[in-house]
């Protein structure tokens, strides 16, 4: 897609020209973004790379912070496949309807995009809460009171909720590409709906579903609402401890350490997804 | 013997109840073993419909079909032993053609061994066992649409469904991979049906041709007797007779322009229709020339095309037009009613 | 050529004036004074503290309001051009703001009510004073708790009745109760190993964490919990109000946190808030404050309500009497990530 | 062929896991108790009085509505022309510039939003607001890079040479035929800039000052401390004025075209 063409207002083979058009932006790049993330991770205020350094080294060994990592990956990791789980089956449907029902769930299925996760994650509250619909429900069946609020189970309900909106599409981004002949071709040469899923259907949406996995696992790994609300004081994950760094104990050369890990975290998973994505367009 | 496929007054709506559209209305069907049919017709007459309830796609709204003389309307498409070749090809893009040929015999469990030689004899079949390690996406559209042929053959298929398989191709590479076609259903002695809107396409591949119009079977037959006798305007217009005149005492007939002859002064008449004419317009086609003419005898100034060899009249001039009793084709009253 | 270079440069040029158009800038100025303070009965506040103020010296008082971490995170983001004078701070908040250097020692002079007030109220190191104390006990349902708790281990007790809560250790009464816990149970009141160790074999029972006062209110009143630690302050509004609720001072763990006064270190308006830092602790204001907003005074001629002793008896009058102490407060703030580390991973399970 | 059990059960717990939570917001904002609690206790709209009376609110969305709105136009400023300059021009290291202006979404907001709050409002004095903008701008960018980029690359640089050929000068070209065909981009990365700016919760979450905030972060303070359904009003709100958007945006260019990636 590259294009030696010339721009049409002004001669962009002049250099002085682009470079006005590009300096701008990258000028707001640099002070809004470069440079305090960079300075951040090194030298917070009260704090130099070395009292990084000792914090991270703590975050990482420390018998009390190490769970919370756990926890943030355990979290996203589940989420995710969840995500997967019930995301793809919709885009499936979505993508094998006809156009007029498509259009109408897709706007269904992109509507919670544009409320934000207070609004989004506020419901749980009233679902899970002490004397909340799950409760009440679970005891009218007699189980009991159920206590889901301020668990894991609580978090990844919530975080489902959020990113499911982003898988969908993601899935359907793919599939929609998919020529359903594909799939009928399958079926025609005697494989079961199961089997011409597992070997047409969803291997041909595999670059779909990992964009979609990369997007809602880097999601979960930084949502702050949800597990801020969900999991309260009892289940924090590195978002949460960061907060609580920052607001809470005001320790902010500990807060950059926590936003390194956080960074890092989400950086490793981003470039293995694209490594694997590559991987899978060269076989 | 029994037909491999039977439909029983199939029908097939699409959208709500209300405002649902026929796409197949009450057809009856019985395709003929070890043959190649041919459902042809313009787009929007239900013939890939048809191949789409046969295959199990589509369910019908109603009627029954049968495979093998057993009711399989409720059947899912895999356990209906059907091979589908598609207009789009449908190859697995993430697999070699190898494995795309070997797909159907895997998905019946087959031995390994068993599905290796079957897999590699089918693609030989179609001459492609050097490129069995290829990717689809590295052949040309022809290659492709053998390896979807070998795929389809490969699981022995009771009956073989060719939805528009060769209109992907262009023109030279399509009539190469007709013979093809014939060739390989020869050779495996397959049941083949085939949906096509090209008439040459029919004529030529066809033992037995169904001609269906708006969800309905307007005519069926082999190719040289429905080709000569078109049972009405509909089918006539469809293979290329392009002349409907009115003629006195013979009703409604249709001709073919090649069989429209003009006489030369003085030329001997032969058993048939003679009109006085005026040349209209003449086209030059290379081999011969298209002249339109106007018929003064029949009324309402009927135009006439004639595919005329050698030297051509200009305009305006007066002509005599035979139209041969051996070509002319009486279309019934009924037929031209129902237009 | 000339026209988008131009353009660009207007365009961050109107970019750097955004930026820094409203950075506010307060000089000396004794006009006016700013006090950061806690967003709890702000109105009140203004009526019986800072008008009279505004009376007596002239000076218009704007209030800033939060709570302590967000508002000592506002000082500390402001600290080279301070816009605020008087800050109203727990006591550990106030230890960590002195660690960071936003506050000014107090000359007794210019404050002569720090001479009179209870002695435990003035700083050792010369801060800001104590102005108001809360007193850490056991807040409880009358009517599902048959007698009144005399001690911590009513919480240990598998045959309380009824649920409980405990404070989330961002809240005030939370490393209280790991103090408190750790006199209890442990070698003293800087025993927090052993606090966190009792604390956590009840963790898991503990329905809820709560992190404000309407939380743990809410949770007693619709009789979730039958008893949480709490500060006596809580308890007052329900007791006024008629509620089957009551509140305990166990025997041992006398824990309390005080409310005090800090000047900003470059404080705008210094005379401003010495003036009324001192005009906080006078008895006559202190009493109405006590009436108002329920703070027990720490001037010894204030006048202590009769609602705060039925809630604290004596305590209420004369906390260091009754044995009540504030804990070590540098130990509090030094340890202030870790242990909220551990109050999460250990005890809220 | 859609008639799979298990694809419906699936499809259905997944709408059900979405907008669920949605729903049972609605009846928890119209009830007349002062609990959280569904189904609600009887109707009344005094929790939406509440919520219109509930100053934090009423300021914070002022300010969310102006951060949103500069940061929008502030990045379409910068994002429109950059993008421009990379379709349209010959640039050495074209890639690496346009990873650049991609690596704000990489970059968890949180980190972002401490990373200003550390560097910006406490290492430079810059005021809440201000550092606001600059972040939200930072962070709609490349929104802007990518939708309106994506505009451009479908359309024929031809078209330009074609208008070029029928005489027109280029300033002329840019404005009847370059900027025509980034309109459709233009709108629909404007829409979602803007959604995305008033939605944002962890960016903002430590960029406050003295009454400077924005909604959601008001909204979450509230849900923290108070327990009762001033915040369900507020978000039904919200919905209300989501769905006029959507329908707005529906009208105007397509939500397909808007959220399509």
């Amino acid at each position: 897609m590259r294009r030696a063409a010339n721009l049409t207002g002004v001669e962009l083979s002049r250099r002085g020209t682009l470079f006005a058009l590009l300096v701008p932006g990258l000028a707001v790049l640099l002070f809004g973004f470069l440079y305090p993330v960079a300075a951040t991770l090194a030298f917070p205020p009260d704090g130099d790379p070395a009292t990084v350094a000792r914090e991270t080294g703590s975050l990482l060994t420390d018998p009390y912070l190490l769970p919370v990592i756990a926890r943030t990956i355990r979290v996203a990791v589940v989420t995710t496949l969840i995500c997967l789980v019930l995301g793809f089956p919709v885009a499936y449907l979505i993508s094998r309807v006809p156009p007029r029902w498509s259009g109408k769930l897709l706007a269904l299925a992109i509507f919670p995009l544009m409320l934000n996760t207070v609004v989004r994650t506020y419901g749980w509250l009233v679902v899970l809460g002490g004397n909340g619909l799950l409760s009440s429900l679970t005891e009218g069946l007699g189980l009991g009171p159920s206590r889901l609020l301020y668990t894991e189970t609580a978090i990844v309900l919530g975080l489902v909720q959020l990113f499911l909106p982003l898988m969908i599409l993601s899935c359907y981004s793919s599939l929609s590409q998919q020529d359903p002949r594909l799939e009928e071709a399958a079926r025609g040469l005697g494989a079961s709906p199961g089997r011409a899923f597992r070997q047409v259907v969803f291997p041909l949406a595999l670059p779909g579903a990992l964009v979609g996995c990369t997007l809602v696992f880097a999601g979960a790994v930084t949502a702050f609402t949800t597990p801020q609300l969900l999991g309260g004081a009892r289940e924090r994950i590195l978002s949460t401890l960061l907060y609580s760094r920052v607001n809470v104990s005001l320790d902010w050369p500990a807060a950059s350490a926590v936003a390194l890990v956080m960074t890092v975290l989400v950086l490793v998973v981003s470039a293995l997804s694209s490594r694997l994505s590559a991987k899978g367009s060269t076989q | 013997m029994t037909p491999v496929v039977q439909l029983e007054s199939v029908s097939r709506a699409f959208g709500r109840s209300r405002d649902a559209v026929a796409a197949v209305s009450d057809l009856d069907l019985a395709v003929p073993r070890g043959k190649f049919t041919t459902l042809l017709g313009p787009s929007g007459c239900g013939k890939t419909t048809t191949l789409r309830m046969i295959a199990g796609f589509v369910q019908p709204t109603s009627g029954r079909i049968l495979l093998e003389g057993a009711d399989a309307t409720k059947t899912p498409p895999e356990k209906r032993n059907i091979g589908m070749v598609f207009q789009s090809y449908a190859l697995f893009p993430h697999m070699t053609i190898i494995d795309n040929v070997a797909f159907g015999l895997r998905a019946r469990g087959l031995a390994k061994t068993e599905v290796t030689a079957r897999a590699g004899e089918a693609l030989e079949l179609v001459g492609l066992s050097a490129l069995a390690g290829r990717k689809p996406g590295a052949l040309s559209g022809g290659q492709q649409q053998r390896v979807a042929l070998a795929r389809a053959v490969a699981i022995r298929p009771s009956v073989l469904l060719l939805d528009e398989p060769l209109s992907n191709l262009d023109a030279r590479l399509r009539v190469q991979m007709r013979a093809e076609l014939r060739r390989v259903q020869r050779e495996t002695g397959l049941t083949a049906i085939l949906v096509t809107h090209d008439q040459d396409e029919a004529l030529e591949l066809s033992d037995h041709m169904v001609i269906l119009n708006k969800g309905r079977l307007e005519q069926e037959g082999a190719p040289r007797d429905v080709f000569p006798r078109p049972a009405s305007r509909f089918v006539a217009d469809f293979l290329g007779y392009e002349n409907f005149p009115v003629l006195p005492g013979h009703g409604p007939v249709a001709i073919r322009p090649e069989h429209v002859r003009l006489l030369s002064s003085g030329e001997p008449e032969d058993a048939g229709v003679t009109l006085e004419a005026t040349v209209t317009n003449v086209t030059y086609q290379g081999s011969h020339c298209v002249v339109e003419v106007n018929a003064n005898g029949l009324g309402d100034g009927t135009r006439l095309l004639c595919a005329h060899p050698g030297e051509a009249p200009r305009p305006g001039e007066a002509v005599r037009v035979l139209l041969p009793a051996a070509h002319l084709v009486t279309l019934g009253e009924d037929a031209e009613a129902a237009r | 050529m000339r026209r988008p270079v131009t353009a660009a440069l207007a365009g961050l040029c109107a970019l750097a004036a955004t930026a820094t158009a409203c950075a506010p800038t307060r000089e000396a100025d004794t006009d006016t004074l700013v006090v950061s303070t806690f967003s709890f009965a702000t109105e009140q506040f203004m009526e019986v503290v800072a008008e009279p103020f505004e009376e007596r010296t002239g000076i218009e008082v704007v209030l800033d309001t939060g709570n302590n971490a967000t508002r000592l995170t506002k000082l500390r983001i402001n600290k080279e051009r301070p816009d605020t004078d008087v800050v109203l701070i727990s006591d550990y908040y106030a230890a960590i703001g002195k660690e960071m250097g936003l506050f000014e020692r107090i000359d007794p002079e210019t404050v002569p009510n720090m001479a009179e007030i209870q002695p435990w109220a003035v700083d050792p190191e010369g801060y800001g004073p104590a102005y108001t104390f809360q007193l850490l006990g056991l807040m409880y349902r009358t009517d599902l708790v048959e007698e009144e708790p005399t001690s911590w281990g009513a919480l240990w007790d598998p045959e309380h009745p009824g649920g409980f809560a405990l404070p989330d250790i961002s809240v005030s009464a939370g490393p209280l109760m790991v103090l408190a816990t750790g006199e209890t149970y442990g070698s003293g009141p800087t025993d927090a190993d052993t606090g966190f160790e009792r604390l956590a074999a009840i963790g898991p029972d503990a329905l809820q964490f709560y992190s404000s006062s309407t939380e743990v209110s809410s949770l007693l009143e619709r009789g979730e919990i039958a008893m949480a630690p709490s500060l006596d302050n809580f308890a007052m509004n329900a007791v006024e109000a008629g509620q089957p609720i009551g509140f305990a001072l166990p025997e041992e763990g006398r824990l309390m946190t005080a409310n005090t006064a800090q000047i900003v270190n470059g404080a705008p308006n210094r005379a401003g808030a010495e003036a009324f830092v001192d005009f906080l602790l006078d008895p006559q204001v202190q009493s109405e404050v006590a009436e108002v907003i329920y703070d027990k005074p720490v001037h010894p001629d204030a006048q202590v309500t009769d609602l705060m002793t039925r809630v604290s008896g004596e305590a209420a009058v004369n906390p260091t009497e009754a044995g009540y102490h504030q804990g070590d407060l540098d130990l509090i703030a030094g340890e202030r990530s870790s242990w909220l580390d551990r109050f999460v991973e250990e005890v809220a399970r | 062929m859609i008639r799979r059990p298990l694809l419906s059960l699936l499809t259905a717990l997944a709408f059900l896991i979405m907008l669920g939570p949605v729903v049972i917001l609605l009846g928890v904002a119209f009830t007349a108790g002062s609990t959280l609690t569904f189904p609600p206790e009887g109707l009344s709209l005094r929790w939406f009085a509440a919520a219109l009376d509930y100053q934090p609110f009423i300021s914070s969305l002022g300010t969310s509505l102006v951060v949103a709105a500069l940061s929008t136009v502030l990045a379409l400023a910068l994002g429109v022309p950059a993008t421009l300059a990379l379709q349209r021009g010959l640039i050495p290291g074209r890639g690496v510039v346009e990873n650049l202006f991609a690596t704000p979404i990489i970059v968890p907001e949180l980190v972002l939003g401490l990373a200003l709050f550390q560097q910006l409002m406490v290492g430079l004095q810059i005021t809440a607001l201000a550092t606001l903008v600059i972040g939200h701008t930072v962070l709609l960018l490349p929104y802007a890079v990518r939708v309106v980029g994506a505009s451009l690359a479908l359309s024929d640089p031809r078209l330009e040479e074609a208008a070029r050929g029928l005489g027109a000068g280029p300033l002329r070209t840019f404005f009847q035929v370059t900027l025509p065909v980034m309109r459709p981009g233009i709108i629909s990365a404007a829409i979602l800039a803007f959604i995305t700016s008033l939605n944002n919760v962890p960016l903002s979450l430590l960029l406050t000052g003295p009454g400077v905030s924005t909604l959601p972060v008001e909204m979450l303070n509230y849900v923290q401390s108070s327990y009762d359904p001033v915040v369900a009003a507020v978000s039904v709100l919200l919905l209300a004025a989501s769905v006029a958007v959507a329908l707005v945006t529906e009208r105007l260019v397509g939500f397909n075209k808007v959220f399509g990636r």
